[in-house]
């Protein structure tokens, strides 16, 4: 089984359109019944004005890498695109889409989720936001190690 | 010929960059000896993980540092 | 709470883009952080030349409304879409869209998987398939009321 | 004026057609006897379920049918 080839995993420093890539994915995926996506965006409200993501080159893509060979190991997919954001974004831009072809509907749910919950709290990525002018680091959360716990 | 030293996330504004040439030191215990000691200090926390030239550190690595070696000093990611 | 201000489910019969459908839905919700979607799309391959789904009209619509309801109820979520294929499709067009708006990536994983599993179980639509000529109408799975049963 | 009968998914095949008018009849159960022995007995299996003028019967319902009714016949549906 080759997972490499059948992942499509990116880290873009340029907004990208979540709606496009999506269109693509499933175009290229023809034999799955079902697709789940995950669209994760700059939420709009709470005073933010802007989100800035950092990474670190050596360590983030071959670590997105990785999860997405882990989750092809572990379900049975068609295919797996994982497109994460680097740099400076407003919101309602997109920051990660993930999305996973299965011929089973179930196998496609547990991917994204799974893929979502290690994206999240393993990542290289540092967050910043401003609010008020004031640009101010995200620390980890607690309920992104719960979340992780789940899967056991 | 320098090292090089990255600061992600909260470091960063701490170093005041998110990068700084520094000169080189047999160890990277020798390299955070020679910054500031407010730097040091955040560099030392036990939370904060290193890479030397993109390879992750495990805590019992003492790698000896050559010229142009690039050390990155890695905070917890921020998550969700 | 007003669900039914925030649910968009459509019936329809002629063939409809994902792609516009997500990203309009998508910018309605810049509050949520998290959107997740479920795409069905007639799987190539098979052997399936076509398929056919059957609704009734004044049964089919109202009970995806009530589900959608339903979902609202049970979940956090800013907003909720439904479109369903009804009619004649070919290899690769999709048949089901299903998205969940929501502050918490993990309200609009569930929303979405569980709208699916009712969705396919629970609808009133009838499937045939044509194979090598023949049309075959599509039995109901075990597996289904599996599913269902995952949700207490 | 007649009614309508409605067959739905497999039905449709039995009955030859997805729709047919039919002579009224005061019963579900007499318009189902008026019909082919071969569809009345696919119109009455346990799992078909029928619909009067769009709305679900319950297994004790037993309307009293008008000129112009509509009957669904509703076999399981295909799911997934």
């Amino acid at each position: 089984m080759n997972c490499e080839a059948r992942s499509d995993v990116r880290l873009v420093t340029a907004p990208f359109s979540q709606a496009d890539e999506l269109a693509a994915f499933a175009a290229r995926y023809p034999e799955a019944g079902g697709i789940v996506s995950f669209l994760g965006q700059v939420r709009a409200g709470d005073g933010v004005e802007a989100l800035e993501l950092q990474h670190y080159e050596p360590l983030t893509l071959p670590a997105m890498e990785e999860l997405a060979g882990r989750v092809h190991r572990r379900w049975r997919l068609d295919g797996m695109l994982v497109i994460h954001r680097s740099g400076a974004m407003a919101p309602g831009d997109p920051i990660v889409l993930v999305a996973a072809a299965a011929r089973h509907r179930r196998d496609a749910f547990a991917a994204a989720d799974f893929a979502m919950d290690h994206l999240k709290s393993e990542s290289w990525f540092w967050k910043r936001e401003k609010k008020d002018g004031a640009w101010r680091w995200i620390e980890p959360r607690e309920q992104d190690l719960e979340d992780i716990a789940r899967w056991g | 010929m320098p090292i090089d030293l990255i600061f992600l996330g909260r470091l960063e504004d701490v170093a005041g960059a998110g990068q700084r040439a520094a000169a080189l030191q047999p160890s990277v215990d020798a390299v955070i000896d020679s910054l500031e000691p407010e730097l040091a200090q955040a560099l030392r926390a036990p939370n904060v993980k290193l890479a030397v030239n993109g390879i992750l550190l495990r805590d019992t690595d003492a790698p000896v540092l050559r010229d142009g070696d690039e050390i990155a000093f890695l905070p917890p990611v921020s998550g969700g």
